[in-house]
């Protein structure tokens, strides 16, 4: 019988800050038997509970994508009243953490093959939603995807996760970048706005399309209201929630949104599931 | 009095107010004056700032002994937080005698800067008390309740 | 008339004239020897409102939450809580209306079950201070004034101290002997029989909580226990985790306590949690002088000193 | 990211070495990631040993240092200089003792000392961990000066900062500056005429360009902290126009009202308009809205019709005027103890008992050949009255009664001879310069000194004789004698203007309700209040070369703050946590400095917190420790970080 | 989830013992296996407790003030230790000794099979319960006292239930009798010195006790509908009152025999550190609180819904059943006298 509930040892191979405020760091991680690194299969959208002995454990989201095999990537915000943000963010390189994973069901990649997938995120929640899109993007898969839309929101330009790789896929002509921020910034050369409105306005086609939202609550809720209303069925506004878990294995009791556990039967759910569940977000 | 275990020296945590009893130790030590060595010291700005919670936690973790020391009453260096300490601890250590800790483990004093003999006898005195007492086990926290019921 | 038809009225002439947006008080579900909190807000329903020696709760606990105004039917000690509260900026004395119950005590439904040797029970017919008590196996007639909780025993503030109005008459005061008897037997033990009493009661403690939430005064955003930066106690039922838990919530108490017994009546385990806040009050007593809760805008005993405070203990 | 901490083992050229075992406490602190390097050193604080900690702050970008040394009583300033000059905050540097608390004292057992200074050590460096590289604050000072009481001290303070160029208001609640030394005869033990010191004094101060002067004027409120004291004063309304004046005295002829005179104790009259007294600054007569007639409603306008250079206008209101300073002098003197509260003397109620201060005015116009009274021959003193008595909770002595007593004595016995004058006193103290030669210079006069407490005092009905009923306790007879008036010596006490100020600054009052100075030996001027000082008899009772000499300090403390420019706090300060506080107000109780206040934060939900004012607040941290759920701490010392430490144990 | 494994009928005989020899049975099993049973633990209270030698126990009570459930799932526990940030130690699960729990009641025997559905369910298993439950033999003893506040009749499991157990015992009046269930059960009863075979009278007697145990189940609550009646009322504005008068203390969590959420936290001493597993509520604001400062579940009302919906909807929508045994406990101990059937009966009024 599996323990479920320990932790694989992991190291920390590389730390980076990753906004102008200082409460968002990117971490690497590799693990330190290299069994658990064989065993360690997951899809996108799934999430892995890290730990630090003496600390704690809380949950994050898998930002690399299932196809890099080097490193796990993770982008944690800092709480002041996080214990563990904080401890995570005062680990140096070289620190040992622990992991339990992967957890969660992920996006549902085989349904959405030959769809186009229009990817919708906002502020630091763009974690799962780097890896499905490192992903669809990979040679081997990109042919099974339609049209491939990102649209990214932040606070400002300085908040806006993971530059480098906006940078490169940028370069691609068979990804369209949007991005949006909050208010007007000096040399902005994209657009500015709340995500609801801007993607509002951009008004994608909900032609044959899966929309994937990931974001603060007040996001998704906007967000996918505007989607309902461009005819986006239902069943095909995806979403990925979150909530305080500690078991990550749908026992502790705490992450539920009706009968369903996000750690568990989530943290992906359609638009559709949400509102049988009587909760478009948590 | 209960057996103590070969080579035990007692543990005792200090917290001084860096006015008057950090400083009273200061001058124990420039003036060489002997006293024994198992306080370890904790420099807090005025015996006002101690909260109960350090002598509890103290206690918890296994500190055999705890002293708190500041100024003399009319003689804090911010007025009166040692007023407002006296009041606290005159409960508190009734209160934690009362559930059974033994008398003894927890002890105020009031150290000026040039009371260095002063302070060598408390700590003295302090340690000496405790010794007496033994290992602490009381409200020491032990180690995993694992298992079922009590 | 008696005291609960005033109650009702009073209560409904508070929410028709609309004084009040509710009346917080006590009703009778059913269940033998026990009442409920009960928010009215509609005039119609005052007639729910009961007064007897089963009124147990300390009702001033709800204040604290509330927006609104609120009438509140408040023995003697929950007014004694009232007053905290209001020293303690967590409620406006314009927000509360306080209909003062003088109180002869309330029973302690553990007596009840302890002198029937645990027996359940079904019915109870209160009487003329005569609860008729029924089970399935027996029948009994029991006294009020026999039952009395045990803070109602050595209660010296019957009376409401602060109150918008009172319903009925003052009650002269209980001649308390001993207050502080059973902490004096116990002060007077050895250090290792009084480890051993707390060890033992406290070893009983599920950390549930209950005696924190239904405290009056324990009205902290965030208490010491939910900590993290630092976190002082565990959460465990270690026995040294449970003590210190204890320790600190009735050190918290110092000053404020009012004696209402809230905590230990909400005790599933029976734990003797009285015997270290009634302690404490003893001790700020014997030490300054003060009691809590008498007067408006006065000072708790940690926040304030004379200059010629007793410091025997000091060295 | 995580701390980089470097350690300094220092020798102390054998000081710590020869005890402590440092290349132990050194292998004891290896292992955490965070520690960056462990260094020993002979001498740290050398400027070699400085170098080495700058050098390793850039080369291994180190950014906390823990040093186990000597106290940092003692060398905690030069390390903490070392940290500045490295670029980082000196906050972020820990000293563990391992000199003073730990070589020294157990020289003679090395193996306990090492143990000992590596817990130290191991502590420091917890709290390290924690520290946060905090900045001492800097508020801008400017050089404009309140200072509340117009007595000799609140003059003498203003002169001083007015001719060193500094701003200065001056507050004075009664229509003249001059104060209680105004109405006094002469002065002892030189026996100058009062008024005739003063005057020039007073005189100085309208004529000086940096003083603003505010008379017939109260301190309503006072907000912020050094360097931005918001001050508003209410001025009541005068009616009579100062500059238009000419003290032409029409008006008071016109004046229907006779009302006592305040500025004689009550023992002549004046009228409802006035001239304040013969020295009053400003001079001007002013009018009294108590008593006069004219105002509500208008019944009488005699004075208003007399006026020729029409000074008098009824239709003025009390204004109020704000202003900001960056210091503060409180002078606001004191009152004399009301012995009408001793029932036994019969103040008030026998003809021919007086107070000391009645005493002084009708010795004033006694020496200008206007007697108001006949005094009679025989004269007695009761000294401390209302001073160093239990029973009235005066139990200290009030400084000067024994010396104006004398003085008064004298001036009398001199006035008119033939006079038989007793003084019953308690104990004698002539401790000032010239005090001494005073009171024996009184003895060879004639005065008799008896020690003795006056138990009773009689009236004879008839004669308003009055019979004194006293133990000698010297010679331990019972004495009972016959006086023709009995003055009593009464005392010094706190008054309203004082309790007033000090409620508005959150100024702490000694246990005889004087003001509580700083310290009592070293910071005699200062209060516990940054920025605020303390002149005259406010701070207890003095005589009048005490007040002006304390005046000058207070004014010389005030300059020395002002004249830097800035002012630095120290970052070490406590620190609410909104999110968790329930504003229940202990830490507000607790609170010496007065630096935190209970706020409303959100109007919407009415939740209130606690707020420090960082500049007020000394970060004893007694707030932090009253506090039940956690929410106060103090930054620098935090529970958080003392929590670790007592981990290390 | 486990299946039960069932001894054929005709291998169920019971047993019988005289009331003054039970000790010689728990003293029979204490040699061989951990015991545990009631214990008064003080004049009101009677709990399990570890049982040392037979007069310990306690077998006349109404019902243990707590519920079996600390035995599988205790308040606190080690999931694992380490050292520093060394990789997790987790200590050896198994107990030294198979188990006895000797007169747990039918609706606490009834609880365990809900808790296998969490700990030991399809998905995810959890070896510190499991290891604990396997290692276990019930010993069931049927309810003559039902309370007042007792309502297990109308959760299908009634005092005389023999379900979920290993050995059904009942109080005869002067003696017991033993019923294996499980093989496991019918091997250790066949072990036991002493016992007699039950009289032929026995069954009949058994009946009519049981029956008169049933009539003294005066409380019922219809749930036939609830989990449906619940799925619609998510916003109803019932949910705005029915939570004012709750402390929102964890005693009903805490005492109820299927509550069984929890918390995960570290301690740590020097180095030596541990991640224990501790007992938590949903009736408390911080257990949904995240370090954002957000709650999802912010007032009493979001909890009390959810401590409703989660007994009697989500667990059933998950589970198949209702997360509640009519045990009563959370009636008896609710400090302000909240009473669930009252509230069930409140839903079920509601249009």
């Amino acid at each position: 019988m599996k323990n479920p509930y320990v932790p694989m040892p992991v190291k920390l191979k590389a730390v980076r800050l990753e906004n102008e405020t200082g409460d968002l760091k990117t971490f690497d991680l590799v693990f330190v038997n290299s069994g658990d690194a064989e065993n360690f299969k997951f899809v996108c959208g799934q999430f892995a509970m890290l730990s630090i002995n003496g600390v704690g454990e809380a949950p994050f989201g898998i930002a690399s994508s299932p196809l890099t095999k080097e490193v796990l990537r993770f982008t944690v915000k800092k709480y002041p009243k996080g214990v563990l943000t904080t401890a995570l963010h005062n680990l140096s390189e070289g620190s040992t953490l622990g992991l339990r994973g992967p957890l969660g069901n992920g996006f549902p990649l085989e349904k959405m093959t030959s769809k186009n997938l229009l990817v919708v995120g906002g502020g630091f929640a763009l974690t799962t939603l780097r890896a499905l899109t490192k992903y669809v993007l990979h040679e081997k898969n990109r042919p099974h995807y339609g049209d491939i839309t990102l649209f990214v929101a932040a606070r400002d330009p300085g908040e806006m996760l993971y530059k480098d790789d906006l940078a490169e896929w940028s370069k691609r002509n068979d990804i369209e970048i949007v991005q949006t921020i909050d208010k007007p910034v000096e040399d902005w050369p994209h657009k500015v706005g709340f995500a609801a409105p801007v993607l509002k306005d951009l008004a994608p086609s909900a032609q044959n399309t899966t929309a994937v939202v990931c974001g603060p609550p007040i996001m998704i809720e906007t967000c996918i209201k505007v989607l309902a209303g461009l005819h986006f069925p239902d069943e095909e506004i995806i979403t990925s929630l979150e909530m305080k878990m500690k078991c990550g294995i749908g026992k502790c009791g705490r992450c539920n949104i009706g009968s369903k556990y996000i750690c568990k039967d989530g943290p992906v759910f359609t638009y559709k599931q949400l509102k049988e569940l009587n909760s478009v977000t948590v | 009095m209960q057996e103590q275990p070969e080579n035990w020296e007692p543990r005792i945590i200090a917290f001084l107010c860096s006015w008057c009893s950090y400083a009273g130790a200061d001058l124990a030590g420039v003036s060489r004056r002997r006293y024994s060595p198992n306080v370890r010291i904790v420099k807090v700005p005025c015996s006002g700032r101690v909260n109960p919670f350090y002598i509890v936690k103290s206690l918890q973790q296994g500190c055999d002994g705890v002293l708190v020391s500041g100024c003399h009453p009319g003689e804090c260096h911010y007025s009166n937080g040692n007023y407002y300490a006296r009041r606290r601890f005159a409960i508190l250590k009734r209160l934690l005698e009362y559930i059974g800790l033994e008398e003894g483990r927890v002890h105020f004093s009031w150290v000026s800067a040039s009371e260095g003999d002063k302070f060598a006898k408390v700590v003295n005195e302090v340690t000496e008390t405790v010794r007496k007492l033994g290992p602490a086990t009381r409200l020491v926290k032990h180690s995993p309740v694992d298992g079922v019921v009590n | 008339m008696d005291l609960q038809t005033k109650l009702r009225q009073e209560a409904r002439k508070l929410l028709e004239e609309k004084l009040v947006d509710v009346v917080i008080g006590y009703e009778d579900e059913g269940a033998p020897l026990r009442t409920t909190p009960c928010f009215i807000t509609d005039p119609q329903d005052v007639d729910r409102l009961v007064w007897n020696p089963f009124c147990d709760h300390n009702l001033a606990r709800y204040l604290t939450a509330r927006k609104d105004k609120a009438a509140v039917v408040a023995k003697g000690c929950d007014t004694r809580a009232i007053v905290v509260l209001i020293n303690e900026n967590q409620i406006e004395r314009k927000n509360v209306n306080i209909l003062g119950m003088p109180c002869g005590g309330i029973v302690d439904r553990k007596k009840i079950y302890n002198h029937l040797k645990n027996g359940d029970v079904r019915e109870a017919v209160l009487k003329d201070k005569v609860i008729t008590v029924k089970g399935l196996e027996f029948t009994a007639d029991l006294m009020v004034d026999d039952f009395l909780a045990d803070c109602c025993l050595s209660c010296r503030h019957r009376n409401p101290v602060l109150c918008d109005v009172q319903i009925g008459e003052n009650l002269p005061p209980l001649d308390v002997k001993d207050e502080y008897k059973k902490i004096k037997q116990l002060e007077e033990s050895t250090s290792e029989e009084r480890w051993e009493y707390f060890r033992k009661t406290l070893s009983k403690c599920i950390r549930c909580y209950a005696c924190r939430e239904a405290c009056p005064l324990c009205y902290c955003q965030q208490c010491f226990t939910d900590q993290n930066f630092p976190a002082w106690v565990g959460k465990t039922t270690d026995i040294s985790d449970t003590i210190v838990f204890h320790i600190m919530r009735a050190f918290h108490t110092t000053g404020r306590c009012v004696d209402c017994g809230a905590c230990e009546r909400s005790c599933p385990n029976n734990v003797d949690i009285r015997m270290l806040t009634k302690k404490i009050a003893k001790d700020v007593k014997e030490l300054f002088g003060d009691e809590a809760g008498l007067q408006l805008e006065e000072k708790a005993p940690l926040s304030f000193y004379n200059e010629d405070d007793p410091q025997d203990f000091i060295k | 990211m995580a701390p980089r901490i470097g350690v300094y083992v220092c020798h102390c050229g054998g000081n710590i070495s020869e005890v402590v075992d440092i290349q132990k406490v050194m292998e004891s602190l290896e292992g955490p990631v965070d520690v960056v390097q462990i260094k020993d050193h002979e001498h740290i604080c050398s400027e070699v040993g400085q170098k080495l900690i700058l050098n390793d702050i850039k080369e291994n970008k180190l950014d906390r240092v823990v040093i186990a040394a000597c106290s940092p009583q003692f060398q905690g300033i030069t390390f903490m200089k070392t940290m500045e000059h490295a670029g980082l905050s000196p906050y972020v540097l820990e000293m563990a003792n391992i000199r003073e608390q730990c070589s020294w004292p157990h020289y003679d057992y090395p193996q306990e000392a090492t143990k000992k200074a590596i817990d130290l050590t191991k502590m420091s460096l917890a709290k390290a961990r924690l520290d946060i590289p905090l900045e001492k604050k800097v508020i801008p000072i400017g050089k404009r000066v309140l200072i509340i009481g117009g007595g000799i001290a609140g003059i003498q303070a203003a002169l001083d900062l007015g001719d060193a160029g500094f701003q200065v208001y001056l507050v004075e609640k009664d229509p003249s500056i001059g104060g209680k030394m105004a109405q006094l005869s002469k002065t002892f033990p030189t026996e100058d005429c009062a008024a005739c010191i003063l005057s020039p004094k007073m005189a100085d101060v309208p004529n000086n360009p940096n003083i603003k002067l505010m008379t017939s004027t109260e301190v309503k409120d006072i907000s912020g902290y050094i360097g931005n004291y918001q001050v508003t004063v209410t001025r009541k309304a005068l009616y009579v126009d100062p500059d238009k004046c000419t003290c032409c005295d029409k008006c008071v002829e016109a004046c229907p009202v006779t009302v006592p005179n305040e500025y004689d104790e009550g023992l002549t009259t004046r009228k409802a308009i006035y001239l304040p007294s013969p020295i009053a600054v400003p001079h001007s007569y002013i009018l009294d809205d108590k008593t006069c007639l004219g105002l509500f409603p208008l019944a009488c306008s005699k004075c208003k019709e007399v006026c020729e250079p029409n000074a008098i206008d009824y239709d003025v209101y009390p204004t109020e005027e704000k202003f900001t300073v960056d210091t503060i002098i409180v002078a606001t003197g004191f009152d004399i103890y009301d012995a009408r509260q001793k029932r036994v003397y019969g103040l008030g109620k026998y003809e021919n008992v007086f107070n000391a201060l009645e005493m002084e005015r009708m010795l004033a116009y006694a020496g200008e050949g206007k007697p108001l009274k006949d005094i009679g021959n025989r004269i007695a003193f009761i000294q401390c009255v209302g001073s160093r008595d239990e029973q009235v909770e005066h139990e200290y002595c009030s400084r000067v009664c024994c010396m104006y007593a004398t003085k008064l004595a004298c001036l009398l016995n001199r006035e008119r001879p033939g006079k038989e004058i007793y003084i019953f006193y308690t104990d004698l103290r002539a401790y000032g310069k010239g005090f001494e030669e005073y009171y024996k210079r009184a003895q060879s006069e004639g005065i008799k000194y008896i020690r003795g407490r006056v138990a009773e005092i009689l009236e004879d009905p008839k004669t308003k004789k009055l019979t004194l009923r006293a133990e000698d306790t010297l010679s331990r007879k019972i004495i009972e004698s016959e006086f023709n008036t009995v003055v009593l010596s009464v005392g010094l006490i706190p008054n309203e203007g004082t309790r007033h100020v000090a409620g508005l600054l959150g100024l702490s009052r000694s246990q005889d309700g004087f003001l509580k100075e700083a310290h009592l030996k070293f910071r005699p001027v200062d209060t516990l209040i940054e920025g605020v000082f303390l002149a005259g008899t406010v701070q207890g009772p003095k005589d009048i070369p005490d007040s002006v000499a304390q005046a000058g300090a207070a004014s010389s403390r005030a300059i020395s703050l002002m004249n830097k420019g800035v002012y630095e706090a120290e970052p070490i300060t406590a620190q609410i946590d909104e999110s968790i506080c329930i504003g229940c107000g202990m830490c507000a109780d607790v609170c010496a400095y007065k630096a935190i206040e209970i706020t409303v934060v959100d109007a919407h939900t009415g939740k209130k917190t606690a707020v420090v004012n960082e500049f007020l607040c000394k970060g004893c941290g007694t707030c932090a420790a009253t506090c039940r759920s956690g929410a106060a701490d103090v930054i620098g010392v935090s529970d958080h970080q003392i929590s670790k430490m007592i981990e290390v144990m | 989830m486990r299946t039960t494994p069932r001894i054929l009928s005709s291998e169920k005989i019971m047993k019988t013992i005289k009331k003054d020899k039970i000790n010689t049975v728990l003293d029979f099993l204490i040699k061989k296996y951990q015991v545990f049973g009631p214990v008064q633990k003080d004049d009101l209270v009677v709990d399990f407790g570890r049982i040392q030698n037979g007069a310990q126990a306690c077998l006349e009570f109404s019902n243990t003030n707590e519920p079996a459930k600390k035995l599988f799932f205790p308040q606190a526990e080690t999931l694992f230790s380490y050292t520093g940030s060394d990789a997790a130690q987790v200590s050896e699960l198994k107990p030294e000794k198979p188990r006895i729990i000797f007169g747990m009641r039918p609706c606490d025997a009834k609880s365990l099979s809900l808790l296998d559905a969490v700990f030991d369910g399809p998905d995810y298993k959890d070896p510190y319960y499991i290891v604990k439950r396997k290692n276990t033999t019930i010993f069931t003893l049927a309810c003559r006292r039902p309370r007042s506040n007792c309502f297990c009749d109308s959760l299908g499991i009634g005092p005389f239930s023999k379900k979920d157990t290993d050995v059904f015992m009942a109080d005869l009046g002067d003696r017991y009798v033993f019923e294996p269930i499980t093989p496991g059960g019918a091997d250790i009863l066949n072990k036991i010195p002493g016992l007699e075979n039950a009289r032929p009278t026995d069954a009949e007697r058994l009946k009519n006790l049981r029956s008169e145990a049933e009539s003294k189940v005066a409380r019922k609550v219809d749930l036939d509908n609830l989990p449906e009646k619940l799925a619609r009322i998510f916003d109803h504005p019932f949910w705005d009152g029915i939570h004012q008068k709750c402390l929102g203390c964890g005693i009903c969590t805490y005492l109820c025999p299927t509550c069984h959420c929890f918390d995960i936290v570290d301690e740590q001493k020097d180095d030596k550190g541990r991640r224990i597993r501790i007992w938590d509520s949903c009736s408390y604001p911080t257990f949904t609180l995240e370090a954002s400062g957000h709650n999802p579940r912010a007032t009493g009302k979001e909890r009390m819904r959810q401590r409703l919906m989660h007994k009697f909807r989500y667990f059933v929508e998950n589970y198949g059943e209702i997360a509640c045994v009519g045990c009563g406990r959370c009636i008896n101990h609710c400090p302000v006298g909240s009473d669930l059937i009252r509230e069930i009966e409140n839903i079920n009024n509601l249009k």
